[in-house]
């Protein structure tokens, strides 16, 4: 659904922006994976798509307040970061397929890199709900974009903090620790939400581990509604066949070790309706 | 005292004028989870082909100062799959449909248009002329009358003598009343522009090309203009076939551009990946404005900035505006 | 470090590559209030006519989504009181001028390249193609390389062998690459791209086009991805040839799209209607965006998009987006 | 020169928005019938063109400050009403041609229409200045679109006040008054400001009456600096010649009896340069 949501509060957090909009429709729909689309530029802006952003937090508040947590990276979310408490925010949500979540308690490992671990929490919240075991595993380029690390002490068995820099926590990648804290917890499962180069890596050790991993991927959205076309990845289907499917609808939470991260980004030979087949040279 | 909404396309009456433009609404499902599909005046479905098709490598989309560039590469099912899950489950619904369709050669044309002549549901076919032509170097169909025309007939030659041929043409050309004019004598029984422009946006990081596919095509506000004009020259050239008005429509203003200019129906492409709601705005912000002017009629409308006027006499669309 | 700014136009060396469009700068003394127009890599004046013209009616101007139309008409003193008046202005600051003309008939082309070749002050000569042919129905000369060609070749055999010749092209054909190769072979030292496309808007109050002269060209951010796509399809295609790359640009980061497409000139036209220093900020923004990229030279940047690698492979800019 | 002004203050004067910009190098280099130029929609907005508006007063505050007072028309003045104080403001200006002023005292009558009224208001001090008697005769269609009657009063001799609507002052337009305002102060000079159509009005009663008339014109202008051409009107020059001149450089303010009312919006076939000569089918 569409709605005009108001600017409840606006902070930073570290190096990211968050903005609580009040969105009544969005929050009561909400379940951890879903992510909203907004319009970014406000009246008779140039910039024509809107941008895609998980979901950090919902609350009852006022009706219901969803969170968003972002990176002042180009011209929208730049924008996005210069909103105010009551400006008014165009949003469309819950978008997407969320993530699947175990039906008898299990230990689930979350795994977050940069602003991917905001999705994660209202996730881990689930999980807890259900009785599973909880175990964190956050990391970033550096100490001011390791998001939600208090947080997630505080509701975790166990949380793993990575830095590039080794301004925090170890230093490396969130993977690198990641066949450890696996081994330590005893992990059912594996989450994991970031760039697609963090997605790729987690589901590899999630393979080599033999356990189940679900990932929330990032392609390039012009619609968000699985109309457009544009966010297409080769994913394997449970036919054994690779489709260039919807980040936006059939994801943006697939399990790992079917996207074929290799080929993300050009069409497998094998992809159903790649060139070579019948139509090789139509458009 | 309300509007009458009702068009023709063709002999083929719709309720009201605004379309989905042709590859901009996915399968008509992901529409229909935010509104009832039989308040469009039609459903253009993705232009289909004749095998399935994976389309082009990521990334498909780049964003440019009022517009985007996409270079989705015709991504769809197929014309089987089309015919067995998605025409189907318009035609149960009693969706308008307008099925669109694209080829490699004039031969594929006319065996898609071969499978569509019997299938229930088909409102009427378009024909995106913006591919390829795989027997003369990979030139675009649209951008050459000949061809253009080839097509047009060996679908009408084949296509149910009820179901009216709408020719999508390109603004990439150095005169689109010729092309217009060509694919009107070859049979189409009205035509649909614009298709997008050919365009390019490079990434200044990466140092090459935005998309994977480098070109892309451009759309959304940006060429509200280029539409305007093509379905202006085209009209006041074959004042008597129908168009249909697509290009850069994000609100009943732009709209009714189109229709004063001479289009009689108006697809909307773009502006639905910003709002899903966007046809049922246009159209009713549409029939607002029409009320405020004091139509009772859309048709009436419809070409009516051709109307002569002192000012007209210095209009000459085929003069250079330098 | 600072980065060599220098570039060729043709043989002709430019202190840095952003130049004015054509007809988008005055007479340069307007301009010159704001800044030293020493400071620009060229004035490129506007299209000078044999006769003095009083240009189209006004309404001239619409603005549109990332853009507006123009219609002026070539509006000018006539190359008399250009060469009495204008030119000698510039001569004598030694400022870099380059001479944009227009005419409509190849005659009037060569008859204004006689008159400037022994002129003092002309760096180059811009030919503007985007005039109506008059001997050919008022077909634009530059939607026709034949037309195009046979211009370009009289002009280029009438002008100083000195005096680079630049055929300035439209976007408004099926196949830019053809008309480009058309001007080269006729002796074009170098290639400006693109003129405006032609477009159009209704003024839905009052029923009309919103131009008098109905049609008008269009300008501004919205046609920088067909800027951008011409100066990479022409690079691509014959790889030797200068090219000025106009279009939209209102940035440094817009200009080093179109140099990294193939441009080593940059023309700005509607951003200095809004910005009167915009030359000045974008060649500041581009030396800083270059260097920043570790660029010691711009010439080391034009055309590198091109470069190969993996993903260039799959581009092919003939072929549809779709 | 450009400048990015900082928004003092912004007011609603009836149907009129007023916005007082601190530009200093604007307001020093001002006289009246200076114009600016300003750009709207802030970042990436798809607004290409300046919006001119004419400077109805410069204050010394701040170093030095402009007001504006404007209509919300389109989407670029509805822009510019929103703004609010601390925004800033991307102005080009003093643009234009100022109002000539008389040698010796004069009696000036200050036709003003519409939104016109408010750049008559410094060039009523300048005269004054001068030892000029001022009388304003100001109109609109309505009450609320009468601007400046107050400080007309105080400053004028007369101040005459017409209504399309009859709600102020007389009913009818200010054109129709002007013949007994001019009478009854026994003008020497006009000077107009208003749309193109009170303007025609007012110099054929000047003209009837033989005395000169400056009017400030209005046309669609993109740049505002003479370097675009789509400015243009049909004014006769000395040597008798109509040319297609501009109206923010050579004007915009005009001798009334130079200006060809009647042929606006064409060329005049006797115009320099016009269809028919021997450049007629070119471009
Ligand atoms: C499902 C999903 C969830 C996301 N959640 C978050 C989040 O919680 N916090 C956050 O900071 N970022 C998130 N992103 C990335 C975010 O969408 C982009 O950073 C943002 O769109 C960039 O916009 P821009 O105007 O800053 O950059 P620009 O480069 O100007 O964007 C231009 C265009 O490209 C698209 N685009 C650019 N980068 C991306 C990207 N990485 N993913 C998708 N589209 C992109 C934009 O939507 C826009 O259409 C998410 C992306 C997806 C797909
Ligand atoms: C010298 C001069 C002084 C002016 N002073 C004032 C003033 O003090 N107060 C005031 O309210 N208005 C004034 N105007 C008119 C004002 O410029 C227009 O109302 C305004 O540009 C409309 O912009 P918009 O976005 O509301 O409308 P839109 O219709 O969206 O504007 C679209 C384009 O047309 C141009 N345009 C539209 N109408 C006009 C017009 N009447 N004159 C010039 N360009 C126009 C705009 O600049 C813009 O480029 C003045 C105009 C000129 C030429
Ligand atoms: C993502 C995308 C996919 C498109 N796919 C098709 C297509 O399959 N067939 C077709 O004829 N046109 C296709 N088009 C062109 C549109 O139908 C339309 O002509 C064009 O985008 C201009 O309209 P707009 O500005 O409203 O989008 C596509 C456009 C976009 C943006
Ligand atoms: C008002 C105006 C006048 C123009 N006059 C000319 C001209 O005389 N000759 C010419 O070759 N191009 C002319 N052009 C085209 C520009 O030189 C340029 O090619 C085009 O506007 C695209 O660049 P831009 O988007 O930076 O404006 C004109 C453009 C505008 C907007
Ligand atoms: S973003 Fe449009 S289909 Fe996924
Ligand atoms: S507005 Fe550009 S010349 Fe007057």
């Amino acid at each position: 659904m569409q709605v005009t949501g108001t600017v409840l509060t606006t902070r930073r957090v570290d190096a990211y922006h968050a903005l609580t909009v009040v969105a009544p429709g969005v929050a009561e729909r909400f379940r951890p994976g879903h992510f909203v689309s907004v319009a970014v530029g406000g009246p008779r802006t140039s910039m024509v798509t809107r941008r895609a952003l998980s979901i950090h937090d919902v609350k009852p508040d006022y009706g219901g307040t969803v969170e968003l947590v972002f990176t002042a990276k180009g011209p929208g979310t730049s924008w996005l970061a210069e909103r105010r408490a009551r400006d008014t925010l165009d949003l469309v949500g819950p978008l997407g397929r969320p993530f699947p979540l175990p039906r008898d308690p299990a230990s689930c490992v979350l795994v977050g890199a940069e602003y991917g671990a905001a999705a994660l929490f209202p996730l881990a919240d689930a999980l807890m709900e259900r009785g599973c075991r909880i175990d964190f595993a956050l990391g970033a380029a550096s100490a001011d974009r390791v998001f939600g690390a208090m947080r997630a002490r505080r509701m975790a068995e166990t949380t793993t903090l990575t830095t590039e820099d080794g301004s925090l926590g170890l230093r490396g990648s969130v993977t690198d620790v990641l066949p450890s804290v696996i081994a330590d917890t005893r992990a059912d499962v594996i989450y994991a939400c970031g760039p697609m180069e963090t997605l790729r890596a987690v589901t590899a050790v999630a393979i080599e581990f033999d356990i189940p991993v679900q990932v929330a991927v990032e392609e390039s959205m012009a619609c968000g509604i699985g109309v457009c076309m544009t966010c297409v990845l080769p994913v394997i289907g449970d036919d054994g066949v690779t489709r260039m499917v919807r980040a936006c609808v059939e994801g943006p939470v697939f399990r790992g070790e079917r996207v074929r991260f290799e080929d993300v980004g050009t069409i497998p030979f094998d992809a159903l309706g790649a060139p070579g087949g019948g139509a090789r040279n139509v458009g | 005292m309300s509007v009458d909404m009702r068009t023709f396309l063709a002999h083929v009456e719709l309720a009201n004028p605004v379309t989905t433009a042709a590859g901009c609404a996915g399968s008509g499902r992901e529409l229909a989870q935010f509104f009832d599909l039989h308040r469009l005046g039609a459903l253009v479905t993705r232009s289909i082909t004749m095998a399935p098709r994976a389309g082009r490598p990521t990334p498909r989309m780049a964003e440019t100062p009022s517009g985007m560039l996409n270079a989705v590469g015709l991504q769809g099912p197929g014309i089987d799959a089309f015919l067995e899950r998605e025409l189907p489950w318009l035609a149960q619904r009693g969706i308008r449909t307008v099925v669109s369709v694209g080829g490699g050669t004039v031969a594929e044309y006319s065996a898609l248009a071969r499978r569509l002549t019997d299938a229930p549901g088909v409102t009427a076919v378009e024909v995106n002329l913006a591919c390829p032509n795989i027997e003369d170097r990979g030139r675009v169909f649209a951008r050459d009358g000949g061809a253009a025309a080839e097509v047009i007939a060996s679908v009408r030659s084949v296509m149910r003598y009820d179901v009216p041929v709408v020719a999508k043409l390109s603004p990439d050309v150095a005169d689109v009343v010729a092309v217009a004019r060509a694919c009107v004598d070859a049979g189409a029984d009205a035509l649909s522009m614009i298709n997008n422009p050919l365009g390019m946006s490079i990434d200044v990081d990466a140092l090459r090309p935005t998309l994977a596919a480098g070109t892309g095509g451009l759309s959304g506000p940006a060429i509200l203009p280029l539409a305007v004009r093509c379905v202006w020259q085209v009209h006041a050239a074959i004042p008597g076939v129908p168009i249909v008005g697509v290009g850069g429509v994000t609100s009943g203003h732009d709209a009714l551009q189109l229709i004063l200019a001479g289009a009689c129906v108006v697809g909307v492409g773009t502006a639905l990946f910003h709002d899903p709601y966007a046809c049922l705005r246009i159209e009713r912000e549409l029939e607002e404005l029409l009320q405020a002017k004091g139509f009772h009629r859309l048709a009436d409308a419809v070409g009516l900035a051709h109307r002569p006027t002192a000012r007209h006499l210095l209009v000459d669309s085929e003069e250079s505006s330098l």
